[in-house]
Parts: structure tokens; sequence; C-alpha cells
């Protein structure tokens, strides 16, 4: 009884154990051969959605309507520029860095100064901003791929101890995450907001300060995971971003956080990145062609959420 | 005379490194053309998403301009069949080119991708008399291209049964999607021999292989610069042999010699082939230092060119 | 029709939610042609026994029968039952035509919006005379006591069947005066053509004056039920078991003095108005009637002093609001983070909170206020209204705001409550806060130090000391002229 | 009636000033032809509109509709010509499916955009498995409908017309139109009211199926065949198309005839940008300047109201 309950209080459970269940299928395929591999592999890939996933979860805390659509070409401009600066410069590896916080930092601040000088919803004002971010990133670049530093090849390539050095440092992210998110003030604020903006503010919170920063600190997420994928994959790409759209969302809700705001939970952006990796890993490995593929995907991402949730108590 | 002629060309993707390269080849050409007099105008459009219906209203847009050419890359090789028999209903002429369209009113400059996947298992039956396994990279799913190519490879695999395809999974034509995608099943494959692709995704099937730390296999490449450029660190290190394949940017330019030819009153063929690019272990120095930093292997047309491709299929 | 028909019996009905027994054991009976005043402290369970006679909430125990007893249906709806809500249950995003289809079944037919406009203006004429309500306005456009008078009207309105028994939950809450003694004296009239009404509020004058019983709730329990002319303001109150410590106005008053030191002033925006000035230390007044700008200056008072952008150093305003479906409570929240929210900052060290603070200072409060909870740790949504009610008083309170801003912050609280209130606000006057209280009930205003009276969006008259009296008050809100 | 009009003024105003800019700078749209050419892809996607606008008036959002309607266009392309029986059973099992979820996602109170997220693999799964590469053709009766030339106004009008007006009656007029409002204004009181919440909430998806799969119909009608990709995009238009045409996320507050208002204002935003001749690089960003400047003109206008209601 009292484990029952301790699996519906925590959503999270639920991607966790669907992570779980696709990993050991995937893994009787082979008959258990490929553990240190896929585990691997999987911790490598399933941190570009922890990162993107950390901060979009954020914005989608925010409450109904808060989500932010220019995550997948911030992270390629941010890539382009770093790269692009560093031109495959270990010296100048701090210099690409902040370069593309720097972009994080301007793509959120545009992106809240038309939510709220020009109150266009959410959803349309990161639309539109995400756009024009990809016309400068095809404007800045061309789509020329330049070579990250080697220092930087090595370091997201690499493992420490036989964890993935990108999976650590998405770690880092996730426990700075939950810190902000449980422990600290800012936290309280962005949970208040995501119940209730009118109510957040009559407590005195600065509601626009908070909000500001939620969308601030999601595109410099954002770009930290692009400078990172950039360096990771051998340079920067234009469409490196694509798949980062559907994917921060998905990870963000299929974790338990609650869309409609106010709630979210950290481990469970873990649990939900490792089962979209493995999700698609598993199709693949049985061969299965890409339609029936997607529609498997489909269909499991809504029994895992089916199964995290609980009946309401009469129809709302 | 063409020169009171203006053409356009309607693009339904920029987001990668070979459409940045097919703009600025056709920006190139185009401008040249326009400076000495030959075309009024060779002006390029893409739309924001790589969508049939976006670019099917891009093209009605373009009759309203009063263009005299349209020049497509299509999303899609049938969607775009209304808005293009719009255009030659109103008298316009439409060349397609790399992803063409099946209406019978407009040009088209096809690529043999069959072929294009059929020759990759035939190198590799060169290298491997005796066969192995198999993994296939794909690109979009539901994508004409994605399908021509594929079927190619399959058909490769039947005449030289010696191949057998373990794993194939969809990279999306994305260097980071394909990296990922191969990461995903590489740990339940067996020994590989070859990996096919479809250009755009070799360099990240070799990265996983490496981060799997296991034998780099037979990756064919897709003619991207940073692809052309690994080959040549192996192939210094350890000798390593493959091939690379893809079709060049440039052929917008090519279509655009062809519209303006049409335009001209000659007698051009409904459907022109253009050879795809290869490159091999002896030309491989040599595409690379023609190949910009960073971009993809390319060749531009010229009006003779052009000239020369027509009365070839005559 | 006689006068012992049954509408509505309720025989042994126990509720309970975790620990708490909110209805324990209670019979209720309501005849055809009568009137019921239900009082009781907050939490004493009047909003549980409603949800069990309109069926919304099943009893764990007991049962509960309409009609005579062979009634066939046991829907509470189809025994003509009606029930308005005190937090109104309109669709604001609907014409009122269209609530009012949505909330009669039997409004159907080809040209129902007709019919339903037809009906719906008689029926606001009927109660409440010379309305300037139209009907094809949507809901969400009207202010809050037109929409309560929208509510009310759909809930007594007559399309193939009458109401038998209206539930009316605070419903003068938002009316004013006029308004109020309209729907009392409708009350009347309709209890006379044999209909009956349950009738809940916390004003126990109206009580007194329109019920013909008076049924007394305390702690899930009906602990009295007598005729209406059996009870006194005062009776009643030791009834619900408020002990109200006559603390007399004056010397309430008396006990505070406003200090020469002037923490707000604002200079009058429009002609003929008066600045407005606060010293430390006051209970500055509000009053006029209704929707005149006092809520509206509370509010710029509020975004002026507290910063939207940029978090301040410390907090110098508070602000309770009676609205606190609306602007209150953090409803995934438990009891103590509703209660600290205004305060984390300075519970705060390096950035995180300090949890063990956080406790210590939620269960001071919880003690001091009195609120009715096993466990501060419980869901807000827990609490009755009125305890809700407290935990908003709590959370402005606790901080270190120098400057309380109240907009109508007792809706709902019952008598006994606001004298604690009262005595809390007193004590913290004398410590040197500054408290800006808009009222809509008169004893309250009579409680200030000194009071601001509205007219149209500026302040008409500025009373203090003695003067500060029902009279003086309403002289001022209707002429202007200071008394 | 006063809220009804103020909330379409601001749409209205935004497609006039478009549509003035399209015809300084392009003379030749202002013709028979040109209306129908600038206008006729605005026809499934202001349906696709209308489907969106309806699972918003329940306070849902749909991520799936662009999945569903190139699955609803492979579905036409694919059978309609050859086996119409097959593919109206597969169209009516796919409004059957949306009823289900409407239910199933009232029932256990699941959030709308997580669902149909994963939805729209399920339905881009079955649209590549009927049309693995692109193909198909439309039937000759539905190529006729979206292409024929009635007198006075060009197709494309007459039909953003009639679709606005059969859905402003369907949503604003009826008394399901009202209770599916209702839904979406106060969920709550519906209830208490003695409505069925699974019902309507089925029920409104099913409907808004229904739009859906017309507009993938008549998008094959337009471009005569189909592929699985065809219209991904419609999700995020139909959204914006919604939002432009005055309706809120939340609340219940929609405007059927504002939602296709907004639909051709997308449509037209798109064309205006390609007649303005912007260099390749910016084309994209020029796309998201457009959407910016047409939703702040709402600023414009809600700036004139409010100094309109303090005076
Ligand atoms: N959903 C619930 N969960 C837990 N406890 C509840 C719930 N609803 C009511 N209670 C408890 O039941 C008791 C009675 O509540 P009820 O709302 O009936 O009081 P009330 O008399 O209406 O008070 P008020 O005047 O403050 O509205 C209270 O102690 C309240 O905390
Ligand atoms: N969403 C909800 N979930 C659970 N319980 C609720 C919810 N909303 C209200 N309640 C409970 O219903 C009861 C009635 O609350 P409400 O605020 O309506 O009281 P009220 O009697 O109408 O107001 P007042 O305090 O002014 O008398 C409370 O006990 C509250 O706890
Ligand atoms: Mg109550
Ligand atoms: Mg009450």
């Amino acid at each position: 009884m009292t484990q029952l309950s301790f699996l519906t209080s925590k959503p999270w459970i639920w991607s966790f154990a669907a992570a779980m269940a696709t990993w050991v299928i995937t893994m009787l395929f082979t008959g258990g051969s490929s553990f240190v591999g896929l585990s691997q592999a999987t911790l490598t890939f399933a941190s570009f959605s922890i990162i993107v996933g950390l901060g979009q979860m954020l914005v989608i805390t925010l409450g109904p309507g808060n989500i932010d659509l220019s995550v997948p070409s911030t992270i390629t401009l941010a890539g382009t520029v770093a790269l692009k600066l560093m031109d495959g410069q270990s010296s100048w590896l701090l210099l690409g860095f902040f370069a593309a916080l720097a972009i994080g930092l301007a793509v959120g601040l545009s992106n809240y100064a038309l939510i709220k000088l020009l109150r266009i919803p959410p959803i349309i004002a990161t639309l539109s901003m995400s756009f024009i971010v990809q016309s400068s990133a095809i404007w800045y670049n061309r789509g020329l791929r330049v070579k990250p530093p080697k220092v930087l090849a090595d370091f997201t390539t690499e493992a420490t101890f036989g964890i993935p050095n990108l999976a650590l440092v998405a770690l880092a992210l996730s426990i700075f995450v939950w810190w902000l998110l449980e422990k600290s003030v800012f936290g309280r604020w962005i949970s208040a907001i995501g119940q209730s903006p009118f109510a957040a503010r009559m407590a005195g919170i600065p509601v626009d300060g908070a909000r500001l920063m939620t969308y601030v600190c999601c595109a410099c997420f954002a770009s930290v995971c692009g400078f990172l994928l950039a360096s990771f994959s051998g340079g920067a790409a234009l469409n490196m971003g694509t798949e980062y759209l559907l994917m921060s969302i998905a990870v963000v809700i299929i974790g338990g956080t609650a869309v409609t705001g106010g709630n979210s939970n950290v481990p469970g952006i873990w649990g939900a990145s490792l089962f979209m990796f493995l999700v698609v890993s598993m199709l693949n490995t049985y061969g299965f062609g890409a339609g029936v593929r997607l529609i498997l995907t489909g269909l499991i991402i809504i029994t895992v959420i089916l199964a995290a949730s609980r009946p309401s108590a009469r129809a709302r | 005379d063409t020169s009171s002629k203006k053409i356009a060309l309607s693009n339904n993707y920029a987001g990668n490194s070979w459409r940045q390269a097919m703009l600025t080849s056709w920006d190139k050409v185009a401008s040249e053309a326009v400076k000495s007099g030959v075309v009024a105008a060779g002006d390029a459009f893409t739309t924001a998403e790589n969508q049939a219906t976006e670019q099917a209203a891009q093209i009605q847009n373009m009759i309203l301009q009063g263009y005299d050419a349209i020049v497509v890359n299509a999303a899609s090789p049938t969607a775009l069949n209304g808005a293009v028999k719009e255009a030659c209903d109103a008298g316009i002429t439409v060349v397609s080119f790399d992803g063409i369209v099946t209406e019978p009113c407009a040009w088209r400059i096809a690529v043999d991708f069959k072929e294009m996947g059929r020759s990759q298992v035939e190198y590799l039956s060169g290298r491997f008399p005796d066969g192995g396994n198999l993994l296939e990279v794909r690109g979009l799913a539901g994508v004409f291209v994605d399908d021509e190519i594929s079927a190619g490879i399959h058909a490769g695999v039947e005449q030289f049964p010696q191949f057998k395809i373990v794993g194939s999974v969809h990279g999306d034509w994305a260097q980071d999607v394909a990296q990922r995608a191969v990461a995903g099943v590489l740990p339940s494959l067996p020994e590989v021999v070859g990996v096919v692709t479809q250009g755009g995704d070799g360099y990240g099937a070799a990265q996983a292989f490496a981060a799997a730390n296991r034998p780099t296999p037979v990756i064919v490449m897709g003619n991207r610069e940073d692809e052309l450029q690994w080959w040549k660190e192996q192939k210094d290190a350890n000798g390593y042999e493959t091939m690379s394949v893809s079709i060049a940017p440039g052929v917008s330019t090519l279509a655009f010699w062809v519209a303006q030819q049409v335009l001209d009153g000659q007698d051009v063929p409904k459907d022109l082939t253009v050879p795809f690019l290869s490159i091999s272990q002896d030309t491989l120095e040599e595409s690379l230092k023609s190949t910009q930093k960073g971009g993809v292997a390319n060749v531009e047309y010229a009006l003779e060119d052009a000239k020369a491709v027509i009365s070839g299929a005559k | 029709m006689s006068d012992h028909d049954t509408v509505v019996s309720v025989k042994d009905v126990r509720v309970q939610f975790g620990a708490v027994k909110a209805l324990d054991g209670v019979d209720l009976e309501i005849f055809a042609g009568e009137t019921i005043g239900l009082v009781g402290h907050n939490g004493a369970g009047k909003s549980t026994i409603v949800n069990v006679i309109n069926g919304a909430l099943p009893p764990h125990e007991g049962a509960v029968s309409y009609g005579a007893q062979d009634s066939t249906t046991k829907v509470a709806k189809d025994n003509g039952v009606r029930c308005v809500f005190q937090e109104l249950s309109l669709f604001p995003n609907l014409t009122i035509v269209e609530n009012a289809r949505l909330m009669h079944s039997d409004l159907g037919g080809w040209n129902w919006r007709k019919t339903a406009a037809r009906l719906m203006r008689e029926m606001l004429d009927e109660i409440f005379p010379n309305n300037s309500i139209q009907t094809q306005s949507a809901v969400g456009e009207l202010s809050i006591a037109e929409r309560q008078m929208v509510e009310i009207a759909i809930k007594f309105l007559n399309v193939t069947q009458a109401p038998k028994l209206v539930i009316l939950d605070e419903p003068t809450s938002s009316l004013d005066a006029t308004l109020a003694e309209q729907l009392l004296a409708h009350v009347r009239r309709y209890v006379s053509e044999g209909g009956s009404v349950l009738f809940i509020s916390h004003i126990l004058g109206e009580i007194l004056s329109t019920s013909s019983r008076i049924v007394v709730m305390k702690d899930g329990k009906i602990v009295s039920s007598k005729p209406a002319s059996e009870f006194s303001v005062q009776s009643l109150v030791e009834t619900m078991g408020s002990v109200v410590k006559k603390s007399e106005r004056k010397s309430a008053r008396s006990a505070v003095q406003g200090s020469e030191q002037t923490v707000l002033h604002i200079p009058s925006g429009k002609a003929g108005g008066l600045d407005f000035n606060a010293t430390r230390g006051e209970i500055v007044g509000l009053a006029g009637l209704g929707g005149h700008g006092q809520t509206e200056m509370l509010l710029d008072l509020f975004n002026k002093h507290c910063s939207n952008w940029v978090p301040e150093k410390q907090q110098n305003v508070a602000f309770v609001a009676g609205d606190r479906s609306l602007n209150g409570t953090f409803p995934l929240w438990s009891i103590l983070r509703n209660l600290t929210v205004s305060n984390v900052r300075a519970l705060a060290r390096f950035a995180t909170i300090d949890a063990a603070r956080e406790d210590i200072q939620a269960d001071e409060w919880k003690k001091r206020i009195e609120i009715r909870t096993p466990d501060i740790d419980n869901p807000i949504l827990s609490l009755s209204g009125g305890n809700q009610q407290k935990v908003l008083f709590a959370r402005a309170l606790s901080g270190e705001a120098e400057i309380v801003l109240m907009d109508d912050p007792m809706r709902g609280v019952d008598i006994g409550t606001k004298q604690e209130v009262y005595n809390i606000l007193q004590s913290e006057a004398v410590s040197g806060r500054t408290f800006i209280w808009y009222s809509t009930e008169m004893d309250e205003v009579c409680l200030c130090n000194r009071v601001y009276v509205f007219r149209d969006g500026a302040i008409v008259a500025e009373l203090s000391g003695d003067d500060v009296t029902e009279d003086n008050i309403l002289a001022a809100s209707f002429s202007g002229v200071a008394a | 009636m006063k809220g009804f009009s103020a909330r379409l003024l601001i749409p209205v105003i935004s497609l006039a000033i478009l549509l003035c800019a399209v015809f300084y700078l392009q003379p030749r749209t202002m013709s028979y032809l040109g209306l129908n050419l600038l206008f006729n892809l605005a026809v499934p996607i202001a349906l696709a509109t209308i489907a969106q606008m309806i699972i918003m008036s329940v306070n849902d959002l749909d991520l799936s509709i662009g999945t569903f309607v190139s699955f609803a266009a492979c579905v036409t392309a694919a059978f309609m010509p050859e086996t119409p029986l097959l593919a109206i059973a597969i169209l009516l099992a796919a409004i059957a499916a949306y009823a289900v979820l409407g239910f199933v996602i009232t029932l256990q109170s699941l959030p709308s955009i997580v669902v149909t997220l994963g939805m729209s693999f399920v339905w881009g799964g079955l649209a590549v498995l009927i049309l693995p590469s692109p193909g198909g053709q439309a039937p000759d009766w539905l190529r006729s409908i979206m292409t024929v030339k009635p007198p006075l106004m060009p197709m494309a009008i007459v039909a953003s017309i009639i679709i606005a007006l059969v859905s402003h009656f369907i949503i604003m007029r009826t008394t399901f139109g009202v209770a599916i409002r209702g839904a979406g204004g106060n969920g709550r009181s519906l209830v208490r009211a003695g409505w069925s919440l699974l019902k309507i909430k089925a029920a409104a998806y099913a409907l808004a199926a229904f739009f859906a799969i017309l507009s993938g119909m008549a998008l094959v009608g337009l471009t005569t065949a189909a592929d699985a990709n065809i219209a991904l995009r419609y999700t995020l238009l139909s959204i914006a198309g919604v939002i432009l045409g005055g309706g809120e996320f939340v609340g219940g507050r929609v405007s059927p005839i504002g939602a296709v208002v907004g639909a051709l204002t997308l449509t037209l935003a798109a064309s205006f940008l390609s007649f303005l001749h912007i260099s390749p690089d910016w084309q994209i960003g020029a796309q998201g300047a457009i959407l910016i400047v047409v939703l702040g003109l709402r600023l414009i206008f809600n700036f004139g109201k409010r100094k309109g209601s303090a005076s």
C-alpha cells in the first residue's frame, strides 16, 4: 500500500520504469553483451535532451501557455557562432563558451521582450524569434562546418570512470536546477507564478523579473547544449537543433512536470531523456520500419502518461 | 534572346550546408548572367520550413510576380503538381532539379538516386568479395529521395547477395541525428563491414563507431568537406579506403541554364539526367583542395555544359 | 401548500475529510415556505452541508432525501434544488442567455435564445428593479455585483419547473446595500409564495431580518435550530461559540496613535479630490460605495511600492485580498508554503530557503491566528474558505512590510475570527505598522483612525477621530459634502 | 455582441492592411485569378485552424493537427479514388479515435499536450505506412471542387466564407457549441449543471477531427497528391491562426470567423514577403518578423480600446 502510494506520488518513477524496460528489452536482443556500449551511448545522447529539457522545464513551470520554441535555433546559432569564433583553437575556448552564453542571454531577453512589450503569447513569440535566430545563423556562417578545438572535442567524447563527461555535465546542471526549484527563493517564485501569476504578484513576487530570468535561463541552457553538441559532433550544422524542439517538450512532460504549471521535477527529465533515446534504439535494434517505429513511439509515450496519471476524482 | 526574361528559384529548405552551397552557386551564376544581360532577373526564394504546402504557395506567388521561368527544388515530387500545373497554364516554364516534380508539363533534371544507392553496394562488393554485414543510414522518412536511394541500396544487395543489411536507421540527413541513431543500434549489431549512406551522415557514423570503440568499417561518404577531411586523415594514418558520392549542389546552375535555354526557344527534352559526383581514393586530395572549408564538394555549370547535357539527352 | 411539506431532509449525515469531521451527524429538515438562516464559524461545515444537499458530495454516512418520501428521483436538481455558490459558477466567456441555457436543460427548443432572453429579462427586473444589465452581454464583461445578480436570477428562473429550494451561500457579499435589500425582499416574496430558501451569511443582521428559522453550526454539528425571533445578535454569537471580547471601538481606536512620520503621500489625481496621507502606525480606512476607485488605489499603491522586475531588499508593502480564489492562494501548495511565500527571501540564507526557520515561522502564525488544521503541511484547499483567508492574513503580517494594504479582506470570515484579526491589527499598528483598509462593512470602517471616502475615483472627504461614523460616511459617499 | 465584434476587429484590420500592401506591391494580385492564387492554399489552413480552435475552446491544445491532416491527406490520396468506401471507413475510424482521445483525456485528466504529442507520432507513422513515398492521387470530384471557378468570386474566397459561416453557426449558435465553449469557460459548473463533460469533450474532439479531415481532403484537392510530411507545419500555423483571430488559449474564448481571418492573414503574410524580394539569408527571419508585426498590431488596437474605455 505504501509502495503503491509512493508510485503515484512520484510521477517521475514511471519515466524511469519505462526507460528501464526499454533498456532491458534492447539488451535482450544481444543477450546482454551490449551492456556497456548501450549504457554509455544512452547516457551521452540523453545528456543533450536533459540539458535543453531543464531549461524548457523552467519555462513550462511558469504556467499554461509558457513554452520556448526558439530552443532549436538557439542551439544552432550558439553552436555556429562559438565554433566559428574558436576556429579550432583551444586557446579561444573560453571566448567561444561565453559567446554561446551571450547568445542565450540575447535570445532570452528578446523572447521576453516580445512576450511582455508586445503581449504576444509565448508560443508564437518564441516561434517568431526562432525564425529570426535561424536566419542569423544562416547569415553568419552559411552552414559551413568549423571543427571544434581538440580539447573540447576530446572532452565531449570521452568518459571519466566509465561515465561520459557529457552526462557529468548534465548531472551538475541538473543538481543546480534541482536546487533552484526545490531550495531556492527563485524556485518558490516561479512555482507560485505558475499556479497563479496574479496571486504571485499580490504576494510581492517580482513576477516580470522572475519570468524574464526564466526565459533567459532556458535560452542559456539551449546555448550550452548547442555549444556541447557542436563540439561533440565535430562542428555546427544549420539543422542540428531541429530534433530538440519536440524532444525538449516531450522529456519535460513525460518526466511528470505538470503542463498546467507550478509543479516541476528534475529526476523525471532524466528518466524521460533516457527513455526517449532508448525507445528509438530499441525499435531500431528490432528492425522496425519507420512507420511502425513512429506508431510504437507514440503509443509508448501515451502508455507512460496513462500509467503516471491518476483518474480525476470527478471529471474536473 | 532572353535578356528581358526573369527566372526565379523556388527552394524549400536552407537548413544544411548542401542547400547553402546550392544557393551560393545559384547566386553566383545568376547574378553573373544578370550583369552580362543574359537574363533580366534570377531571384532565389526559400521557404521558412521544409513544407510542400508552403512551397506551393511560393510558386503561386511567383506566378503572380510575372516570372517567365521557375526553377524548383521541390519538397515533394507530387504535392507541388497543382501549383506547377497552374504555372504551366500561365505560360511559365518550370524546371525542376534534385527534388523533381512529376507533373508532365515541367522539365526534370534528375539524378539517378537509385543508381547512387546501388553503386555503393557495387563498390563494397569490390572491396569485400566475400560480402558481410551492412548498416544502412537513411534520410528522412516519407521523403522521395530517401525512398529512392534506399530502394537502390536494396537492389544492390539483391544483386550482390553476399551482403546482408543488419541494421537500418534514419539519420534525417543530419550529422548529429545520424550519429545518435547509429550509436543507439551499434551495441546490438554484429560485426559490420560497410556503412551505406545517403550523404551528410558519414562523418556522424564514423564518430559513433569511434565512440563505441569498434573497428571502423568502410563508410561511404557524401562529399562533405569534413567527411573528406576525416577520410584523408584516416588514409594518411592507416591507409583507409572508401568512396564518396553525392549530388553536386551546383546542379542548381545547370537548372538555371536549362531554363534559360527553354526560354530561348531551344528544343530541350523534358527529362535530363545529371551524373552524381563521386570521389574515389585517387581523386580525394584533388577534390578536397577545391572544396571550401566546411562546405560540400561542388561543380558549377556554365552555359556550354548545359548545352552539352541537353544535346546529350536528345 | 401546507406548511409542513418537506423539501429536503438530511438524516444523521457524516462527512469526513481525513482526520477532519466536516459533518458529524447532522439532521436538517427544510420545509416549503420557510427561510433557514445558516450560520457558524469558518470551517463549521456550512459549505459541506450545502454540497451534501445539492448532491455534489455523497455523505459517508446517513441519507438525504428530497420531497415526499415516495419521490422517485434522487437527483437534487430534478427535485427543484438550486444552489448559488459563493465562488460564482457562471461561464465568464458566454453571454447571459447562453449561461441560462447551460444551467437549464429544459430551456431547449428551436428558438431558445429568444425564450431565454425574455425569461432572464423578466427575472432580473423582478428581483433587481431598474438594473441595467443587457442579456446579450458576456458575463466576463460584467462587474462582480452584476455577475452575482445574474447568477441569482438564473437560479430563480422558472422555465418548465419552478425551483423548490434555493440555497444562497453568502449571496450579498458583493452586493451593495440597495441591491442586498432588493434580494432580501425577493427572498421574502418568494418564500411567501411557498418556495424555501437556505441562506448562509456571516452578516448576522441579514440573517436575523430575513430568516424564519436560524440553524447554528459548530464543528460539524448543529448546535441550535430555533425560530429567528428567539435570537438576537448577541445570543447568536454566543451560540456560535465565539466569545466576543467587547473590545469597544472607541477604546480600541484610541489605543493606536498615528505618529507624525508620513509613510505615504499621494497627491489627488482629480480636480476637487483630496490628497491621501498615511503616517506610521495608523489604520486608514477607505470607504464609499463599492467600485468607486478604492481597489484601484490600493493596486496603484501596491504596484508603485513593489517592483515587478527587481527583487527588493526588503518588502515594504503587503497586500491582502478578499477575493482569495482569484488572487490569493496557490492551490498546489501546502498551507505552510502559502503562508511563507511572501517572506521566503527573509527566511533564506545564500538564496537557499532555510526549511527549519520556515517551519518555525509558520507554526508560530498558525497558533497566533488559529488556523484550523491538524497539519500545516496539508494542502491549502483542505481549509474552509474563512481559514484560507486567515492564511492570507498571516502571509501579509509575517513579513517585514511596513505598510499593509487590505482590499475588503474579511469577506467570508466569521465573526469570532474577525475579532481576533482586529486585535492583531491593533497590536501590529501599535508596533509601527501602517494599515490601509478598504472595507464594504461599516463596522470595520468605523474601527479605523482615519477614513477617506471615495466617490467617482477620487477622495471626496476625510474623516478622523469621532467623526468616523456611519452617518457621516454615508453622507459623504452620496453627496460629496464632507461632514 | 460588443465582445464579439471587438474580438473580430483586430484580425480583420490586420488582414485589410496586409491586403492593401500586397495589392500595392503587386497589382496583378487584384484580379479574380490573382486572389485565387493568393488564397487557395489558405482553405485547408482555415479548416485546420477551425479544428484547432474547437480543441482550444475546451482548454486543450492539439499538437498533432499537422500530422493528422497529413494522415487524412494520405488516406484520401491513396484510397479515395480507387476504394472510396475503405477511405471513408478509415476516416470515420479516425474521428472515433479522436472522440476516444477526448474521452480519455477528460476521464484521466491528462494533459492534452502530451497525449496529442504522442498521437502525432502515431498519425505520422500511419501516414508513412500508407504512403511510404509521396504519391497517391486526388479523386476527380475533389480536384474539380477545389478548382471550380464560381462567378464573381474565386473559389478560395467563397470557400473561406462558407467555412467561416458554418463553423460560426456550429460553435456560436447551437446549444452544442455553447456547451463546448462552456466546458472551456468553467468545466466544474458545467458538471454541476448536469452536463456530461466527458461526452461534450469527446464530441468536441470528434468535431475537430472532422474539420481536420476536411482540411486534409482540401489539401489533396489542391496539390493533387499527398505525402506523409505534407502538412506538418499546420500545427503551429493553426495555433497562430486562432490567436491571430482573437482566440485565447484558455477560457473558451474563441471566434470561428476570426480564426478563418487569421488563417487568411498568415497565408497572405507569407506572400507579402515574397513580393518584397528579401535577401535569401533573411527570408526565414522575415517570416518571424512579420508574425511579430501582425501580432503587434493587436497591441495598438488594445491601447486604443483601453483609452476608449477610460474616457
Ligand atoms: N476537500 C476537503 N478536504 C479536506 N478537508 C475539507 C475539505 N472540504 C472541507 N474540509 C474541512 O471540512 C470542514 C468544514 O468545511 P466547510 O467548508 O463546510 O466550512 P464552512 O462552514 O463553509 O466554513 P467557511 O465559513 O469558512 O466557509 C473544515 O474544517 C474544512 O477544513
Ligand atoms: N478545488 C477544490 N478542491 C478541494 N476542495 C475544495 C476546492 N475548492 C473548494 N474546496 C473546499 O470546499 C469548501 C468550500 O470552500 P469555499 O471557498 O467555496 O467556501 P465558501 O463557504 O463558499 O466561502 P466562505 O468562506 O466565504 O464562506 C472548502 O472547505 C474548501 O476546502
Ligand atoms: Mg464555506
Ligand atoms: Mg462559508
